[in-house]
């Protein structure tokens, strides 16, 4: 098991390296100048060749990306080109608030999801399943800002019950700062966690070992909990693990939204100010938190899985990088 | 019995599968050789080898070493265009009717891929074509308004029939069948058993017979190669072997089938245990560890498959000292 | 966090001030963070030597007690004596030397202070500060915030110290920033002018627009700056609330490209002119708010001269065109960045333009690949806002209608003009008044004929915020300063 | 099983099971109404030479601006004083059709890429399915505006970026059904006849992963729809003053509270089609699954 | 014979599906008594696993339903029992094999968990340990080192599997032990184990058993009665000596001249029984064997034929079970 975890960290290190490749050379063939946007619009011609050469812009794409690689190796994710601060630390900060954004979402989805899913696979084909379906997916349907803001007005401006942005300190403003941005995050997920309960429960529910756990006199409430829901939990765990990614995406107009001070809007500030070193590290960051989550969902499969474990004790690593089963939306 | 022709040679022949865990022994050394228009039936229980067998004759899978000989061609160097031609002459029937049948194709279609594959009808002849197709249902016993019939819509028994007239579009000379009738309930059972026994009368066919039901082979069977592991433990003429098992195993195996006659004596050798893994086996008799004769001996070094009467072969040391 | 704290206030009064804007400092180092988000906090820590009175736009004394002028380019600042930076030290001559000199050192704002040819100290607590040539608005650069005035020897052991822990002699000192979120400031004592009357500032971040609306009305923030337009009458009619609303220094003005066909052809660009409806744009688009220009410098600059506004005449727009040879109207592209009013606004300019004949396609871009194309001439039309920041006109009309500004500095328009040229340089080199109020008349009125540049509107500066903040006033820079706002329980 | 003579063909049989599910059926007709008003505008800017598009769609009439609906114009004005009603239906054109090709793209793309790397394993496998470990292993948000951020904002680009961030969820879902199909028996059955490997994958293969990767489209043309709408927010989505309903809606953000048509209007518009494919690819699934178990 | 322990009688189940209404049990009536094996044997869906589940009570629904009859088990019509009353009785007095050891048993609980599941649920006043150990002893009952009860289903295989889940069915001391088809899925020697052991245990706890097969091999070797069942009706009911020596049905016929047999002499063709089941939607009027049967005359297409008693008990629905029997 250990020995399979350590595998798939070390696997991160090449994807990391695709990561940063795709994004640096995306960022890198950006038109616009890096320089123009560190010193603005009215600084000479002089002024704008000495910056580039002080950012290394003057070298060809490969070298620069070569040694961006090699500074990320010593731990160096460079400068901020909008306000030279390192982006390490930048990053650093942000990256703990969208991490408890995500989670929350994550819970979010799964409050929602699973109740409804279990209910609708139960219920198969009554107005109960098609219109507990219909209801999670109006989340799903819905484009993320919209719902922010409709939930805004409502909840923060006309209940006044919530804020209406911003992180709050300490416990309990935290929650109540969270309640609205999960839950504009979350919906989307949820539509998915509820499909998928929905559907791995179907699939469990027609298995013969819960034919022989209702024949061993069981009640179906302990039949429910004990055979069906842990296996069924399987694909649910895959899905919440694919739903990071959107979720990690989601952030992005969801934490502007709110003004909720994590790496989606580090991110978006970058993109759109074509500061390279820091969208590069809000990605990394992104892509790290997102392999570890599946990571993570791999050996919460070995927890509820025993044929998992075993398959992870005995090859170390077979089964690399992300679930076979993707879903979009 | 008329003069007897070799169709078929195998030596020595070993198929290894790599897996995460070892090196898997599915086929291990493997010598025989069937006549021209018999039926060599393969029994052993389930993962000894059988289907890896099959398919490794029909190069299906490529042979870790070892060498085939289809009408005294050897076929492990054939190139992949004579391994086509050959394949006109080399079939294969699998033991799950829907699987082994395309599920967005029509019996019709399934049945005309095998003369278009082999380019034996022109792609645009298309009444030759029909005929054919019908010919081949008719042959099998298909009705043909079950020409457009998608296979969920088939029952088993005519699945595996226009499995067989796939494969008898072709009039190839040598069939491996890798246990047709497993699948089938016992009445649709015989239906396609004596179907196939017809086709063998009609065109000649040699087959080799593979099935984990020792009576089934029984009475379709000139010869019966018994395997456990990856190896073979005995072969004989069908009827020496029923009437004098030689090997512990195959007289286990023997004891253990049920006769439908509450009068037939039961004499049952139980075995211990189970059939192990085939992953790096150790040396010696693979059967040694539930063999009620087993001794030291059996699991030292190769055990030779000797000829212990004339055209039966058996692989145990311990024959005739008990 | 600030509003947590309020409730410690003494004599019914809050202890913090909250105010909310729709982007983070950039950078706490005032020679790089020049973008009006971060000088909105770092106004308060930082002084310049003089600066410039909100109300009367006159310059007033700030570090510099008094000055005098030497010369045609010399300048004698005498400093507050015991004024002290927030880490204790005193500032002196010193500081004010070196802190010059970096800003004509830093590439991001040395364009305010280059025309300093040197800075010599006299003694603690004077210096002199000589320029390259007699240059009229020396004092009113000297005033603009970039210019600001930082500890020496602080800066000297770690350069870089400032972008995040910064340290002035202003109002206010640094307490602390969480990027993007918010940050805090802390009420100086020492402050020469007395202590600010609230003690802490506190600066959200909230980038969306009609979220900042409604942090004002659910009463997150105190105040809050540019209020998005269609909240305008939202934020006038609540009682709650206070709109406060005063001409700004900004002019937005469209920029055609001279080197480019048609609009080398000033009859192609009049018509232009005539053809957009600024009224209708001021009175739909900006929710009523600020008012058409009729150059590209806002009335409350020095300067200023109203040359008379082209008026909406899409008749005699087709027709000028028509005589241009382009009877059909021709197609081209508009750029502007991303940002919301401003697409909205070229959005109907668009409209207004496709009536008389000419197919325009917006493009809208990302600021900096808007900025280094335009500047590289590669645009047809771009829509820009200029903030005349110093209060004079020689800053904008050298930087955007001079030749020697093509490109890189400035001049989008790609304009070479003998005559403008001497006008400018007349106007920025003589110190009387007068003198340069007519050269800047003469210019005004070429520069509309010109027509390289159709000016739009003059936007108008806003704020909301609760009708318990007292003693707010807006400044039309765009910052504003708070050290004397009050906000009660 | 029935064993009666009815020949129906999958695809048939799945549509009579679809036909059960009300709801699936329901966003099935709703998309289609969509499909026909978006080919009748096309066709009418065809015949009109854009005078619809020019007159009305594109119109500004700044001085009724945020007017709320009224007889004429059922949905109100929108914060130029365009018709809402018009802008939707032309807009139709943009919002549905260009999830679509840019789903199509990345279906192709990464079907093909997904059956190779099935159908081949060993290196070919692994040289792009880490290829696609990487691309996955940034949000598919992130990546469509990291693209687009740096092509610049053309409707191409947008499609392309889209089609790029969805490339590898579709290689994956190709490439596990090919790993199922590949080994059963009824592909041997070919290779044994003598098919080649064009054969197998066009005739074998595809055939059969194709209802997985239906669903999977379906569902992905809402989540393009979705993202399309996002990119809009962050001022990267199509162009003024085309009608594309994500970036009305996204404009339209900013006055929100001054009618609730102007929002509500195109949002409803974004949602009830996402909703339609999402119902529609979720019996899409109910109706295909049962076959390939049976 | 005293009272029988288990009389089903007249059992009629539909399931209701989108082609039609699935015939699957029309009037089945059969009786186990005390200690006896009952073997029921016929073709893929003949039914048996619907009659199955139906004296469970575990017959799907939807689409299932029970349409008529009932189960009288020790005095009791299970039919009419209430869903808790009718747990009681589940893995208690009647409990159930299914035929596929691979999915019978969780995956993800041990199998020791498994067994202490059942004996737990109907025994709730026992401790842990008491739990632990009994699960234990069944478990070497079956032949399986207590040792491995911690291990997980996918360590086993496919014979040790059926005995973990013949240890569940036997645990609480069943009176009637259903198995459908337990050997199907397994090697010949394996099931030859299986059986074995079924064996030996039933006699020592004198269970009765109603064991389900294909395999008319695995009948003749292990019941004492047989019931052929046909299309959702038992065609012929007998002792085993009976239907193997004196078959009357002619399906019962074709059935036992299907199977090649070891105990055969060379037979060179088999003689199967023509075509195939009918469609369950669509049964055909008369005797549901009519299309298939080489005797069928004008009757046959007219009512269904009684259960007629040819002499000693043995039942057959035939109207020429007279004369040829
Ligand atoms: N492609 C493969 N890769 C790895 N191992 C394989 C492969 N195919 C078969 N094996 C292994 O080889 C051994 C022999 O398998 P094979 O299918 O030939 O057995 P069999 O005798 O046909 O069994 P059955 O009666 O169940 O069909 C088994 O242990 C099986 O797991
Ligand atoms: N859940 C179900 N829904 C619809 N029809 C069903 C269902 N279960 C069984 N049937 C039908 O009922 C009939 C009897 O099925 P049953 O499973 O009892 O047969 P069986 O004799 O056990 O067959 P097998 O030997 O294949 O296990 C069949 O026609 C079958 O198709
Ligand atoms: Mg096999
Ligand atoms: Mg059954």
């Amino acid at each position: 098991m250990w020995k399979y975890i350590l595998k798939r960290l070390l696997m991160m290190i090449p994807v990391l390296i695709g990561v940063t490749f795709i994004v640096f050379f995306i960022m890198a063939l950006t038109p616009g100048d890096p320089a123009a946007i560190i010193l603005g619009d009215q600084a000479s011609a002089e002024a704008l060749a000495l910056k580039r050469i002080e950012l290394g812009l003057d070298k060809p794409i490969p070298i620069r990306y070569l040694n961006y690689v090699n500074d990320m190796f010593h731990g160096d994710l460079g400068t901020s080109y909008k306000n030279q601060i390192k982006v390490w630390d930048q990053v650093w900060d942000k990256f703990p608030n969208t991490a408890i954004l995500a989670v929350a979402g994550i819970l979010v989805a799964l409050l929602i999801g699973i109740p409804i899913g279990i209910l609708s696979a139960k219920k198969q084909y009554t107005f109960m399943d098609n219109s507990s379906m219909v209801l999670s997916l109006i989340g799903v349907s819905m484009p993320n800002f919209w719902l922010g803001l409709l939930l805004s007005l409502f909840f923060a401006l006309k209940l006044g019950w919530l804020p209406s942005q911003g992180m709050g300190t300490g416990f309990f403003p935290l929650l109540r700062s969270l309640v609205l941005p999960a839950i504009t995050l979350g919906t989307g997920a949820a539509a998915t966690v509820v499909r998928m309960t929905r559907s791995s429960m179907l699939e469990v529910i027609r298995q013969d070992y819960i034919s022989t756990a209702r024949a061993k006199g069981l009640s179906e409430k302990a039949v429910t909990r004990h055979h069906m829901l842990k296996n069924a939990m399987i694909p649910i765990v895959t899905a919440v693990g694919l739903q990071f990614g959107q979720l990690l995406g989601g952030a992005m107009l969801t934490e502007t939204i709110f003004s909720w001070p994590g790496l989606g809007r580090l991110m978006v500030d970058s993109i759109t100010s074509k500061d390279i070193p820091m969208v590069l590290g809000a990605v990394i960051f992104m892509a790290v938190m997102f392999s570890f989550v599946n990571l993570l969902v791999d050996i919460i499969y070995a927890f509820i899985d025993p044929r998992i474990k075993s398959q992870y004790d005995k090859a170390g690593v077979k089964r690399i990088g992300f679930r076979k089963r993707s879903i979009a939306a | 019995m008329a003069e007897k022709q070799e169709i078929l040679r195998v030596e020595h022949l070993k198929k290894y599968f790599d897996t995460p865990s070892g090196s898997l022994h599915a086929v291990d050394d493997l010598s025989f050789s069937i006549n021209k228009g018999e039926t060599l039936g393969v029994v052993g229980e389930s993962g000894c080898g059988k289907s890896t067998l099959g398919r490794t004759i029909l190069r299906l899978h490529e042979p870790t070493s070892g060498n085939i000989w289809f009408e005294g061609r050897e076929i492990n160097s054939c190139n992949k265009r004579e391994m086509k031609n050959l394949r006109k002459h080399m079939q294969i029937i699998f033991q799950d009717p829907f699987a082994s049948l395309n599920p967005r194709m029509t019996v019709g279609e399934t049945i005309s891929e095998s003369l278009l594959i082999q380019k034996l009808v022109g792609r645009k002849d298309k009444a030759k074509l029909e005929k054919e197709v019908t010919e081949l249902m008719d042959m099998v016993g298909i009705a043909p308004r079950l020409i457009n019939s998608y296979p969920h819509e088939l029952d088993g028994g005519r699945r595996q029939r226009v499995g067989i007239a796939r494969v008898l579009a072709l009039r190839p000379q040598f069939i491996v069948c890798d246990e047709p009738v497993s699948a089938l309930d016992v009445s649709i059972q015989a239906q396609v058993l004596n179907l196939m026994q017809d086709l063998q009368e009609e065109f000649g066919f040699t087959y080799l017979f593979i099935t984990h039901d020792l009576s089934v082979v029984k009475h379709l069977s000139n010869e019966i190669l018994v395997m456990y592991l990856g190896k073979m433990v005995e072969k004989a003429p069908a009827s020496a072997l029923f009437a004098n098992p030689l090997h512990p195993y195959t007289q286990a195996l023997l004891s253990a089938i049920p006769v439908p006659d509450p009068d037939f004596p039961v004499s049952r050798i139980l075995l211990e245990g189970e059939l192990t893994s085939p992953i790096d086996p150790k040396p010696g008799c693979r059967f040694a560890r539930r063999c009620p004769k087993a001794t030291e001996a059996c699991l030292k070094g190769d055990i030779p498959f000797i000829e212990v009467e004339p055209n039966h072969f058996a692989a145990c040391i311990m024959i005739g000292k008990t | 966090n600030g509003a947590s704290e309020a409730s410690a206030a003494s004599g019914g009064y809050k202890d913090t001030i909250t105010f909310a804007q729709g982007a983070d400092v950039t950078s706490f180092d005032p020679h790089i963070g020049k973008e009006t988000p971060a000088v909105a906090v770092t106004n308060h820590i930082y002084d310049t030597l003089v600066d410039i009175d909100s109300v009367s736009g006159e310059v007033v004394p700030q570090i510099a007690e008094r000055w005098e002028q030497i010369s045609d380019v010399s300048y004698r600042f005498f400093i507050r004596k015991g004024l002290k930076f927030h880490n204790g030290e005193d500032l002196t001559a010193d500081d004010v030397k070196f802190s010059l000199d970096r800003a004509i050192a830093s590439a991001a704002v040395s364009y305010i202070v280059d025309f300093i040819k040197d800075v010599k100290i006299e003694d603690d607590y004077t210096v002199v500060v000589t320029t390259k040539a007699p240059y009229a608005p020396a004092l009113r650069n000297l005033a603009v915030p970039f210019a600001a005035i930082v500890p020496k020897d602080y800066v000297e052991a770690n350069p870089d110290i400032l972008k995040t822990k910064p340290v002035g002699s202003g109002p206010y000192k640094f307490v602390s920033w969480a990027q993007s979120d918010s940050c805090k400031l802390e009420a100086f004592d020492d402050y020469y002018a007395g202590a600010p009357k609230t003690k802490y500032l506190v600066m959200k971040v909230i980038p969306e627009a009609a979220q900042r609306t409604i942090a004002l009305e659910t009463g997150e923030v105190d105040l809050s700056y540019d209020i998005l337009t269609s909240d305008l009458k939202r934020v006038r009619e609540n009682e709650k609330l206070t709109l406060y609303e005063a001409p700004s220094l900004t002019c937005f003005y469209i920029s055609m490209n001279m080197r480019k066909k048609p609009f080398d052809n000033k009859l192609v660009r009049q018509a232009i002119n005539y053809a957009i409806d600024r009224q209708l744009l001021v009175d739909t688009v900006n929710s009523g708010t600020g008012a058409p220009a009729d150059a590209i410098i806002a009335p409350a600059v020095f300067g200023y001269y109203s040359p008379g506004q082209y008026d909406y005449n899409p008749e005699k727009a087709k027709k000028l065109l028509a005589e241009a040879g382009y009877p059909n109207g021709f197609s081209c592209s508009l750029w502007v960045n991303n940002n919301q009013t401003r697409v909205e606004m070229c959005q109907a300019i668009q409209e207004m333009l496709r009536e008389v004949g000419i197919t325009c396609k917006i493009e809208v871009m990302e600021f900096g690949a808007f900025i280094s194309r335009s500047t590289s001439g590669e645009h047809d039309m771009a829509y820009f806002g200029w903030v005349t920041s110093t209060k004079d006109a020689d800053y904008t009309y050298y930087s955007l209608e001079h030749s020697s500004q093509q490109g890189a500095a400035g001049n989008r328009t790609f304009i070479a003009d003998p005559e403008v040229d001497r006008l400018i340089e007349l106007a920025r080199t003589n110190t009387d008044t007068d003198t340069r109020r007519e050269a800047y008349k003469d210019l005004a009125i070429l520069l509309k004929d010109i027509a390289n540049n159709a000016p739009i509107i003059y936007t108008a500066i806003t704020a909301g915020s609760s009708n318990k903040v007292e003693n707010f006033a807006l400044d039309p820079i765009g910052y504003h300063k708070l050290e004397g706002v009050t906000v009660h329980n | 099983m029935s064993s009666g003579p009815k020949a129906r063909s999958l695809w048939k049989e799945t549509w009579r099971r679809l036909k059960k599910n009300r709801l699936a059926v329901a966003g099935m007709l709703f998309l289609i109404t969509l499909v026909l008003i978006a080919i009748a505008t096309i066709v009418i800017d065809l015949v009109m030479h854009n005078a619809i598009y020019n007159d009305y769609v594109i119109k500004q009439n700044l001085r009724l601006r945020l007017k709320g609906p009224s007889p004429e114009h059922i949905f109100g004005l929108d914060e130029f004083g365009r018709d809402i009603f018009l802008r939707m239906i032309w807009g139709i054109r943009y919002s549905l059709f260009m999830g679509t090709i840019a789903i199509a793209l990345s279906t192709i793309a990464g079907g093909i890429l997904g059956a190779i790397a099935g159908y081949y394993g060993k290196a070919t496998d692994n040289i792009i399915m880490r290829f696609m470990d990487v691309l996955l292993a940034i949000p598919s948000m992130l990546l469509a505006t990291a693209i687009v951020a740096a092509l610049g904002t053309s409707l191409t680009n947008l499609l392309l970026a889209i089609a790029i961030s969805y490339v590898p969820t579709f290689a994956r879902t190709v490439r596990a059904s090919v790993l199922t199909i590949k080994d059963q028996e009824f592909i041997e059955a070919a290779r044994a006849l003598g098919a080649g490997d064009g054969r197998i994958i066009f005739k074998y293969i595809i055939p059969n992963s194709l209802a997985p990767l239906i669903v999977q489209a379906t569902l992905g043309v809402a989540g393009a729809i979705l993202s399309i709408a996002g990119l809009s927010f962050l001022g990267l989505g199509i162009q003024p003053p085309t009608p594309e309903w994500g970036s009305m809606l996204s404009s339209a953000r900013s006055y929100i509270r001054e009618g609730w048509h102007i929002t509500v209007i195109p949002g409803l518009g974004i949602m009830l089609t996402i909703l339609a494919l999402n119902v529609m690819g979720d019996g899409l699934r109910d109706a295909l699954d049962p076959h390939l178990k049976n | 014979m005293d009272e029988p322990l288990l009389t089903v009688d007249n059992l009629t189940v539909n399931y209701e599906t989108d082609d039609g209404i699935v015939q699957a049990l029309n009037g089945v009536s059969i009786s186990v008594g005390q200690g006896e094996t009952l073997g029921l044997v016929g073709e893929t869906g003949a039914g048996k696993t619907t009659l199955a589940r139906g004296i469970m009570r575990l017959v799907p629904s939807p689409p299932g339903k029970i349409k008529s009859g009932s189960i009288m088990f020790e005095g009791r019509d299970l039919l009419k029992l209430s869903e808790a009353e009718m747990r009681t009785v589940r893995g208690k007095s009647v409990s159930m094999i299914f035929q596929d050891p691979m999915t019978s048993l969780n995956p993800i609980l041990s199998i020791g968990e498994q067994i202490q599941e059942v004996i737990a649920t109907h025994n709730r006043e026992l401790s842990k340990e008491k739990l632990r150990k009994q699960a234990n002893d069944m478990l070497e009952l079956v032949g399986i080192s207590a040792d491995r009860a911690h291990e997980f289903p996918h360590q086993f295989s496919g014979g040790m599997k059926q005995r973990v889940i013949i240890a569940i069915a036997l645990a609480c001391n069943p009176k009637l032990l259903i198995a459908d088809e337990p050997t199907t899925a397994l090697d010949v020697t394996i099931q030859a184990q299986v059986l074995d052991m079924i064996r030996t245990l039933k006699e020592k706890m004198n269970t009765a058993m109603l064991l389900i097969t294909h395999d008319l091999g695995v009948v003749a070797q292990n019941c004492n009665r047989v019931a052929v069942i046909y299309a959702g009706e038992i065609v012929e009911m007998g002792t085993i000596r009976q239907i193997f020596k004196n078959p009357t049905h002619p399906y019962t016929i074709g059935l036992l001249e299907s199977i090649p047999s070891l105990a055969k002499k060379e037979v060179h063709r088999l003689n199967p029984v023509k075509g195939m089941m009918p469609d369950p939607t669509n049964l055909p009027v008369g005797c549901k064997f009519n299309p298939r049967c080489k005797h069928a005359f004008e009757p046959c297409y007219g009512k269904v034929p009684p259960l007629t008693d040819i002499g000693a008990g043995q039942l057959v629905r035939c109207y020429l079970a007279k004369e040829r029997g």
